[in-house]
């Protein structure tokens, strides 16, 4: 469906790797309190629009302060044939960024879908919202995990609230009730004063988000490590159970059905936090890009849950996508690229949290808990009274139109006040971004630090340096035990945990008539990777996998957050590489497939990265979760102890 | 003596759930005409001496206020104000 | 006849699910209430399940105490009908003060999740009548407004009347006044505990099965009482 | 706009941990003369109409406050006191 030329560079001498932009010499789009202006003065007398943009071709546009390469820039034109609206701006800015259009990762994440098995269980893969895997004639389950770590240095409790709430509305797009998550966790150094800042404000947010929404905690990590001091990960991972029947999809299918916007009102949340707080590095600019913080409401997000599993049950759904960092612009030319369709957009519609917002901040908000619905004509009142009796907003802002004559994919058509600010083929937003097939280099340093090996240091040689050594291990934070972090989370609701903290992996009961259920793992080990990241890699999911297969349970499938530091860093780049073919390689050796992840790119703090840090989800089955097996020995009644020597 | 009171609000245009809740649920106490409802945090100091506004202004900045997402005033407030005009 | 045991749903709770399940392993039959229709149907006993009614925004409980249901749900208790308010509900049950005093949020300022042990201090309510008083319970406790606090004079008139249901053992999770973890009315068939039950009834899913008494007791109680 | 402002704090012999807790941070801030800290909770009601102080002690009393643990005062409050005053 690409209607363009692929922009991949092959050869890495064709461009200059970017930098990413500077501190910006006009005033930054992305604080709040400032409404977001990434416009000269002339535009904020009116709406910038299409005829506008059309008579006004020399207009200067600030689209390196959101992000753009100049070629990326020439390229929008081309594709517009005119210069972008400020509308538009923002949204190319947005679904061309790193963190939308996987641009650096793309050629490398390509060998999942290559190198994979073949798997009859797998209905939904990459490129969905999250996978979805059969594990019954009936049922089918989805697990994804994502990072949110940016925000959650920003806004510890507020970063991993929101970043919890987007991975359940990720499961939750795909037709599935969820029903736990894990929090894979990198701090930096357990006794550095910023760290108990980060470390309580990102516990208590997990917490307070997934609590509040009737989630059971059944995993997750928590590790602390220098390198992650400007930088520390929060990873969510959320599982859903669906009925095979109910699996949903995102193609905003069948011209005249309605686009319903549903959930949350819109307000000024992060605007341009997801081009500047997901694909930038920390630094002094970082206070002044704090306002882009997303606030959440759990609350919210559990009406949300009951509505749309209502709706899903009713069949009241044509298309569902959730909005998540990149809001309406993502959820509208997604749905309409994936069907080939078009779409009209009333924007005066989208209820606002605050009157006086623009165009291109609608667009770009990424107020929490919302889901984009398509809808047929005569299922609309019977969804807006499912969600009435949840008491969640929901209004008709649009509708699908179809392709053109031709064939060829519909335009997405968006006007405010009867003003067109937005006329473009949605498929240009989100499939043809840039690709780029960036250098790498194996760090200098690596020589060195594998040099170093662990056979030159001192080994206990008395009693005494024994003691030594299993004292200061057992006093490493590392080793410690998590109580503090795991009791803060609920691991009990649904009456379905079979397995939780502090087992090795999380079981959870599917189906309270057979006992079918799943075991779930997430590691990673940083350390490992910066000495060798495709082992180390390997090693991640190895463990994961062992961990889930430990309980009893078969393993079947695989998901993958890949946080690294900057792509536009060639010894970086490198470890990605790597650890991706390390991925690749190591499920295909075990035979179960990637089904879906998620890449954090710039994790890290000035020049200096994090470590190359893989978290590696691995999914099991178990056919009855009364067989599976407890990490200790479970004594029986009456003394009756089986025994090990 | 009189107390130092910090005021702590969410900034304007980040959401209060909160308040939100609230709102929502006045409707059914009978309650018709109320346009918005935003919920913050009052905190009273007490100083062992004089009571110390811009010290209060510091600790509001450091500890009570999270700057990113809130705005706090600082004021002095006789005792009565505080604790004994409560209905 | 079955015994039909109402688990109400505001929006936000979270363990309805839980305790209709608890209701059925008991041997009753869970009916499920919505917090917006005032009918009870006809139930011979409601739980108010545990959760975040409302977001548990301003104060736990505070909202969900005008919830159609609950004007009815106040009205028959106060007539009789067997209620257990589970966390959350039994936040509502105070905050409509159908219970005195009042959950606070922990000492620690922590959510808690934890399994507890429980001193059963009396067994003479429609919820506990299964248990032996001074018998110990194995039963989760998750909460992070879990404190409870009233006035001595209060505290002191539910320990004469034998209104403490039940304390914590062996460290007091959240700060609650003289370890209470539950309490009832005078008449013992209102019942509000911080602890979930619920979520000790299966030998799969709880750190024990001591929950099963709760949800036992009131079909003992249903029988007992009179028609 | 004038609004009404609603303080709602916990009864003077009820423990307050939140305010124990930033009472018990502050000698690490290097703040030793403060002798107390409450924390409570301020709600800025804005009517649709004139704002209507019965109304909002009403609400005060049925909905925002707890009597079994907290007091509270309402108040009228110039716009600008709550919204460009803070500091
Ligand atoms: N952030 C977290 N959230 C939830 N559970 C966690 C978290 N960190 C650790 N855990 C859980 O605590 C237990 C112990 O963790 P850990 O010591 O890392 O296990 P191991 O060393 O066996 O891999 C495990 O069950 C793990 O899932």
């Amino acid at each position: 469906m690409t209607t363009h030329p692929d922009p991949v560079r092959d050869t890495p001498e064709a461009y200059s790797a970017p930098s990413q932009p500077a501190e910006p010499s006009l005033p930054q789009p992305v604080a709040p309190t400032a409404p977001a202006q990434p416009a000269p003065a002339v535009w904020t007398e009116g709406v910038d629009t299409v005829p506008r943009a059309d008579g006004t071709p020399g207009e200067l546009q600030p689209y390196t302060e959101l992000g753009l390469r100049d070629d990326e820039y020439d390229r929008i034109r081309q594709i517009l044939g005119r210069r972008p609206t400020q509308s538009e701006l923002a949204m190319y800015s947005i679904m061309w960024s790193e963190h939308c259009s996987y641009k650096s990762s793309k050629v490398h994440l390509r060998q999942f879908g290559e190198k994979a098995p073949q798997s009859d269980r797998l209905l939904a893969g990459i490129g969905e919202n999250a996978g979805v895997v059969q594990i019954s004639d009936e049922l089918a389950v989805t697990f994804k995990v994502e990072s949110h770590n940016h925000p959650s240095f920003v806004e510890p409790y507020q970063g991993a609230a929101t970043g919890v709430g987007g991975i359940v509305r990720d499961i939750l797009a795909m037709g599935a009730r969820p029903v736990a998550v894990m929090d894979p966790l990198r701090f930096g150094a357990a006794d550095h004063p910023d760290t108990a800042r980060v470390l309580t404000g990102v516990v208590a947010g997990v917490g307070g988000y997934g609590n509040c929404l009737g989630l059971p905690n059944i995993g997750g990590e928590l590790v602390f490590d220098p390198s992650y001091q400007g930088n520390p990960l929060l990873n969510a991972l959320c599982l859903g159970v669906l009925p095979v029947s109910r699996l949903q999809n995102k193609a905003a299918v069948g011209p005249g059905n309605v686009v319903v916007l549903m959930g949350a009102k819109t307000g000024r949340d992060g605007i341009g936090g997801v081009s500047v707080l997901a694909s930038a590095t920390f630094d002094e600019g970082s206070e002044a890009r704090r306002p882009a913080v997303q606030v959440g409401d759990p609350f919210i997000e559990k009406l949300l849950i009951e509505a749309c599993l209502e709706l899903y049950d009713a069949q009241l759904v044509a298309g569902i996508q959730d909005l998540g960092g990149a809001g309406l612009t993502c959820a509208l030319t997604e749905t309409a690229a994936a069907a080939g369709t078009g779409m009209r957009v009333w924007l005066e519609r989208v209820p606002l949290r605050e009157p006086s917002m623009d165009p291109h901040e609608i667009l770009a908000s990424e107020s929490q808990e919302r889901m984009l619905l398509v809808v047929e004509p005569d299922k609309l009142d019977a969804v807006l009274k499912t969600c009435e009796k949840w008491g969640v907003l929901a209004t008709a802002i649009g509708e699908v139109t179809a392709p053109e004559p031709d064939g060829r994919p519909g335009r997405l058509l968006i006007t405010w006040q009867d003003h067109l600010v937005v006329d473009v083929p949605p498929g240009s937003l989100v499939d043809d971004g840039p690709v780029y097939a960036r250098p790498m280099r194996e760090p200098a340093d690596l020589i060195l630090l594998q040099a170093d090996r662990a056979e030159t240091l001192p080994r206990p040689a008395d009693p005494e340096a024994l003691r030594e050594t299993v004292l200061r291990m057992i006093a490493s934070p590392n080793l410690a035990d998590k109580t503090w972090v795991t009791e803060q989370y609920d691991r009990y609701v649904l009456g379905n945990t079979v397995l939780a903290q502090p087992e090795d992996g999380g079981v959870i009961r599917i189906d309270e008539r057979t006992g079918l259920g799943v075991a779930l793992s997430v590691d990673g080990n940083g350390r490992y990777a910066r000495l060798d990241p495709y082992n180390g890699t390997k090693l991640a999911l190895a463990e994961a996998y062992r961990n889930v297969a430990v309980t009893g349970a078969k393993p079947i499938a695989v998901t993958d957050c890949l946080n690294f530091g900057s792509p536009e860093d060639p010894g970086v780049m490198w470890q990605f590489a790597e650890a991706v073919r390390g991925l690749a390689d190591g499920c295909l050796e075990l035979g179960i497939p990637v089904t879906g992840g998620n890449v954090s790119f710039y994790n890290q703090t000035g020049a200096a990265p994090i470590h190359p840090t893989p978290v590696v989800g691995v999914l099991g089955v178990l056919d009855n979760v009364a067989d599976r097996v407890p990490m200790g020995f479970v004594p029986r009644a009456g003394g009756d102890h089986d025994q090990l020597y | 003596m009189p107390r130092v009171v910090v005021d702590v609000m969410l900034k304007p245009e980040i959401l209060d759930p909160q308040g939100q809740a609230v709102a929502n649920a006045l409707p059914r106490l009978g309650v018709g005409d109320v346009a918005s409802v935003r919920i913050g945090r009052r905190i009273e100091i007490e100083f062992t001496g004089e009571p110390d506004l811009d010290r209060a202004r510091e600790i509001a900045d450091k500890l009570l206020a999270n700057p990113v997402i809130e705005d706090f005033t600082v004021r002095l407030v006789e005792a009565d104000e505080t604790a004994d005009a409560r209905s | 006849m079955t015994a039909r045991v109402g688990v109400v749903t505001f929006p936000g709770s979270l363990d309805d699910g839980d305790a209709a399940r608890a209701v059925r392993i008991a041997g009753a039959e869970p009916v499920r209430l919505w917090h917006g229709d005032p009918q009870l149907h006809g139930v011979d006993a409601v739980v108010l399940p545990g959760g975040f009614s409302y977001g548990d925004y301003l104060r736990c409980g505070a909202i969900a105490r005008f919830a159609p249901v609950m004007e009815t749900i106040v009205d028959a208790a106060q007539g009789g009908l067997p209620v257990l308010g589970i966390c959350n509900g039994f936040q509502i049950l105070c905050e409509a003060h159908l219970l005195p005093g009042a959950l606070t949020r922990n000492q620690h300022l922590h959510f808690r999740n934890r399994d507890q042990v429980l001193r059963i201090e009396s067994a003479g309510t429609a919820w506990t009548n299964a248990f032996q008083p001074g018998q110990e319970v194995l039963i989760p406790v998750k909460n992070g407004e879990g404190c409870y606090v009233a006035d001595t004079a209060t505290l002191d008139q539910l320990e004469a009347e034998g209104r403490v249901v039940a304390r914590y053992v062996g460290g007091n999770p959240n700060g609650s006044q003289r370890d209470i973890a539950a309490i009832t009315n005078a008449a013992g068939n209102v019942v509000g505990i911080m602890p979930h039950p619920e979520h000790a009834v299966e030998a799969l899913t709880g750190p024990s099965l001591d929950g099963l008494g709760f949800f036992t007791s009131v079909l003992k109680h249903l029988v007992g009482a009179p028609a």
